[in-house]
């Protein structure tokens, strides 16, 4: 039994002009899309050459999700997205060439050295960096909503998570603080079957998380999170009745994880015919596929943009390696924040 | 002037600022209408309304997590935790979120936490700890132990107005006991910098806190029997003032650590360690530590007494280094 | 719009003896909440008197609550009992002059002065002790049922918890691995309207805390914290489902707090009306009113059996009040369990 | 006996008691069919069981708090976090419950929590962290950090006897890079003794885990020149063996505490202080420490080696100490 919304497809264009996306707006959702899986196909690339130190986590499977909610969000919302949401920093502006350079530990990636990954976030476009520890962020979201209830903004905040660390008591706190004083947070959980190698059977005993809305007191909502018109539009309307004063909402994107939990995970515990049956809606192929039939977006206009993309995520690439590795004399800078730090314009 | 005791001090400087900057803001377990715990907030949310002086759910990590997301907003909040005891149910987010953010990322967290901390008064242990030194060696935080009225005023100022998160420890037995001449106006006294408790020639005594009180009544001990103690009252350990230790050091050569926190890896095994490594050749008696012994707090009170440090003890102790 | 069941009254005496308990189970109970009422009573002088160091807190409002849960378990289940919960201890079979002896740090308190108030438990009588910390003991109640069902026994864990401390993080992770390892406990929260001075209201946004078991995906059910025979009905339920495998269940049981949060607290805060409506209901009132009105119990019996209570609980301070104050030379001893610790039949 | 190494020796303790025990039982976050994130549990899952090698939620505090009821129900949980920094997440039933619950109640709570711990690979700040030092603070918490395949198999054994709850921590640098003999039988090494890594003469180095090997990189360089090093690896910080220390320390009358946790109020400091008071007469030169900076741990590789002590690093402050 299932307290949660099912939401209907993403439907057809004229259904998705009528949640907002004029047909500009679509292309614009599929090149952030293609920009999102290029940067992270570079990045394992990168990480088979060698130059990638550490681990490697992609997102694949999850650009639809992350790219349709990120669209949503107006030019003053903040969030915290997580290792699955490169494509939430596409959308909000980072350079990809910063991206790059942030996986490979150069100077000019936008933690300098200091974290790899997708650790990091940009106050000035509205994201604030992950910490490992999961959802170790989704009360900083909460907060963010806290400060724009007191200050009366008109901002709202998404917290993003996943189907494993939603069980975490981070969770459980976040959500409640949020509904009791009906803040304006958008929950998004991007539910891709697996925490690691844990199965969604051996992490929760509900039919959908986005069930535990209703222990809360707002809205759950479930989404498929391979259809990003559906995703989009579900994403906006939490959005809205958030900036409107009408509470949090919690989304359920259902997708799946398309590779392993990190380069050096063959994911051989997932059954095949889970991952064939999603390798079918992968979120980028969908949603072209959905272009040409429903937007008349022909073979050539794809191409070009794809050939666009390409061709700009080479250049970054390119601008990426030049950058240094940083300096370790620096390597005691930053520890404390000085006075000056409180002049950005957020703290003025 | 006027006559402040040091949880008067306290609500003072929280008023002030509330007043003069609408980015600040408070929040914590039944601080609202009930004023908190131990009344530190009482009156704030009538005077500045709910949104400002916010009640908040049992939650601690909501608590510290929201105050830090409202920070990278450009707010300032104070959060209040009932008790020092229960910052334990939020040191991840402390640790790992609030520490790290801006060395990772750039992204400064000014707020600051309120801990009303200490023992004595059969509180048990969960309700007594002095969580301070767990939380000086995470590199990113700060650490403010007050041990006066004046200070705790100025000291409070000066962690709102601090861009990084500031730990700041309230000593339960100074709230009421502890009253002093209190400047009126609003003034910061710089985190970092210890203070000369009382000057003295033969035993420097390095310690912060309610422990302070111990130190000074067993300097009066001391100096009756001819023996000159001075009392380097730490104020902030994390940043910590060492230059102060070590030039008193380098003055009496003689050091004892006091603190109320448990002895092994307590800060007091810092301060000791550093002294012994910088100070080494103006020494001339083993640096001695002073603390509480390695247990829980204990509830009943002739147990609680014999845990936390005694100016009997503290003298015992300075005899036994005087007389090295 | 709610989730959880809510149950119905205790009823009549057939239906009391329907579920279980006969005309001697009837006066035992309420001789055990005679028991509990009266320790706290005789705590609240020894508390004015200066004999009680530190706080003191009570459970009055909550004796029906806690014996009538207590009373449903088995003698080989387990809980973890919190701060307004004297008599589970006393159903548990700890003698009251401990209990005495424990409020005023003396050395035969069942932590020889180490800790106070109810801050005790006793593992032979089947409770773990609290820690301060709401409600960290929860996770703690749910690992004694992963050994049950790691063991296959068939014995229960009661967790414990408030209004207010079911918004800590640990009662989420607590909650749902119960519920995808299907263990056998049962979540009591002691709904008493306030948490200190915080209102239901600013604590969370639902309409029954018991709508959150739908989140895990187990039942939940609301009852009359007031009617002890209600309580002690859905408690043995809940209890005998998890013993037949049946899983988790919440049972929120709604009281009122009806003195301060402790002896300091004149709960000024709390409106007249509310507690008048509660005061009404005095569950140990209104249970003698029951026993009178269903099981004709008289005033006669009444009397007698409340003589007794007192006359016990005169002797058992008497004997606390001997006891010796702990020897400070003992402070360091148990620090650490030494290996004969695991020589106590329960480590076996 | 056979070669094993450090993870081999560790997952071969872990299935002996697992056969010897019916009462010991594993769980953790993908450590069944997976094996863990190391797979330390590799293989354990098929020969044991879903019920005697869970795989948990993500949920540490769940985690940690169900081992506890577990074991005051007699069974003898084992832990494990996939990462050390996780451990913070259950940090407070650890210091509130796990900690505190025999003192006060006399309730033995034998559970045991390993932590891949240390840096080296570019984890950065949430995948390389040292955390023993804040657990080693804690009284009723005991805290191993084993260097050795042998050591590995022999405490965890221990660990696992052992009625308290006790922090292994595996330093992940060791897993595969560390390979010798290994007992193939069951066998147990006294938590709290230290051992003697090396004997030397003119410089005493106490440290643990993957510094060890760091030291004895050092030491060979510095026996090259005419000074023989005596590295004492402390095996245990809780209990830790000061008479081991003492004892070396009288003999080399240097000393010099190495460590990978950061520098303020890390162990190395109570070391330290100990040392400066209990063999002050001894010592002829200023106690060093060389340990991390205080800062998080970095990921790129250039700083994080700046971070991490190196060979060199350990060299030079060796031949200070010496020349001193
Ligand atoms: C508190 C915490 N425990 C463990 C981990 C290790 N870990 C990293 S990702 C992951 C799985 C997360 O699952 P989910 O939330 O579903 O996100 P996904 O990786 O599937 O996108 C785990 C267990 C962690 N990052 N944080
Ligand atoms: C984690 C934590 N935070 C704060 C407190 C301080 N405190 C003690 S009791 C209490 C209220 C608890 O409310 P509830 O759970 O409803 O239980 P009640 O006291 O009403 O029976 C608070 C805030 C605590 N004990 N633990
Ligand atoms: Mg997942
Ligand atoms: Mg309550």
């Amino acid at each position: 039994m299932t307290s949660a919304r099912e939401a209907e497809p993403g439907g057809s264009l004229s259904e998705a002009q009528a949640a907002g996306l004029d047909r500009e707006d679509l292309l614009d959702i599929y090149r952030l899309m293609l920009v999102t899986r290029g940067i992270e196909e570079r990045g394992q690339l990168l990480y088979k050459q060698g130059k990638i130190p550490g681990s490697f986590y992609t997102g694949r499977g999850n650009e639809g999700s992350a790219v349709g909610v990120a669209r949503a969000m107006g030019p003053d919302d903040v969030g915290t997205p997580l290792h699955r949401h490169v494509g939430v920093h596409v959308v909000r502006g980072v350079e990809p060439w910063r991206i790059f350079a942030q996986f490979m530990g150069r100077q000019d990636g936008p933690t300098r050295g200091r974290d790899g990954n997708v650790h990091f976030g940009d106050l000035a476009l509205g994201t604030i960096a992950l910490s490992s520890h999961l959802p170790s962020t989704m009360p900083v979201a909460v907060g963010c909503a806290l400060a724009f209830r007191i200050q009366q903004q008109p901002r709202v905040a998404v917290a993003w998570y996943g189907d494993g660390s939603a069980q975490r008591g981070d969770v459980h706190e976040s959500m409640n603080l949020a509904a009791v004083r009906q803040l304006p947070v958008v929950f998004v959980c991007d539910n891709n079957h697996y925490a690691y190698s844990t199965p969604n059977r051996l992490e929760y005993a509900v039919e959908h998380l986005a069930d535990r809305a209703a222990a809360y007191g707002f809205e759950g909502v479930v989404v498929d999170g391979t259809d990003v018109v559906a995703v989009h539009r579900e994403a906006r309307r939490a959005i809205e009745k958030a900036r409107a004063g009408g509470g949090p909402t919690l989304l359920e994107s259902v997708t799946m994880r398309l590779e392993g939990h990190a380069v050096h995970d063959d994911a051989s515990y997932v059954p095949h015919e889970l991952l064939a049956e999603y390798a079918k809606n992968d979120p980028v192929d969908r949603f072209r596929r959905w272009l040409a039939a429903e937007a008349g977006v022909g073979e050539d206009e794809q191409q070009a943009l794809a050939a666009a993309v390409r061709h700009a995520l080479d250049e970054a690439l390119h601008r990426a390696e030049a950058s240094p590795l940083p300096d370790p004399a620096t390597l005691l800078d930053g520890v404390y924040a000085l006075p000056d730090a409180l002049d950005a314009p957020h703290h003025r | 002037m006027a006559e402040r005791t040091y949880i008067e001090a306290i609500t003072e400087c929280l008023r002030q600022e509330l007043r003069r900057d609408q980015r600040v803001f408070l929040l914590g377990e039944d601080i609202g209408g009930f004023g908190g715990a131990f009344k530190a907030t009482k009156g704030l949310q009538e005077e500045f309304g709910p949104w400002r002086v916010i009640d908040m759910p049992l939650s601690e990590t909501a608590i510290l997590g929201s105050a830090t997301g409202a920070a990278l907003m450009g707010l300032r909040p104070v959060a209040e935790m009932q008790f020092a005891d229960f910052v334990s149910c939020a040191y991840d987010h402390l640790v790992t979120v609030a520490a790290k953010q801006h060395f990772r990322v750039g992204d400064a967290i000014p707020i600051v936490v309120r801990l009303p901390s200490g023992g004595g008064f059969s509180g048990g242990p969960f309700h007594s700890q002095n969580p301070e030194s767990t939380f000086a060696h995470i590199p990113g935080l700060k650490v403010v132990c007050p041990s006066t009225p004046v200070d705790a005023k100025g000291l409070l100022a000066a962690a709102i107005a601090d861009p990084n998160p500031v730990l700041f420890f309230e000593h339960k037995h100074l709230y009421r006991s502890i009253r002093e001449e209190v400047p009126e106006e609003r003034y910061t006294i710089p985190l970092g910098q210890a203070r000369i408790r009382r000057a003295g020639d033969d035993v420097t005594v390095v310690t912060w806190g309610a422990m302070t009180w111990t130190a000074a009544e067993a300097a009066v001990t001391l100096e009756a029997e001819g023996t000159s103690v001075e009392i380097i009252d730490l104020r902030t350990l994390q940043p910590w003032d060492r230059e102060a230790v070590l030039t008193s050091v380098r003055k009496t050569s003689r050091l004892l650590v006091l603190h109320e926190d448990t002895r092994t890896a307590g800060f007091g095994a810092e301060i000791a360690a550093t002294v012994a490594e910088l100070a080494f050749e103006q020494l001339d008696a083993p640096i001695r530590r002073l603390a509480a012994p390695d247990t829980p707090v204990p509830f009943s009170p002739p147990l609680e007494k014999a845990f936390i440090p005694q100016a009997d003890d503290v003298v015992r102790a300075l005899q036994d280094l005087a007389a090295y």
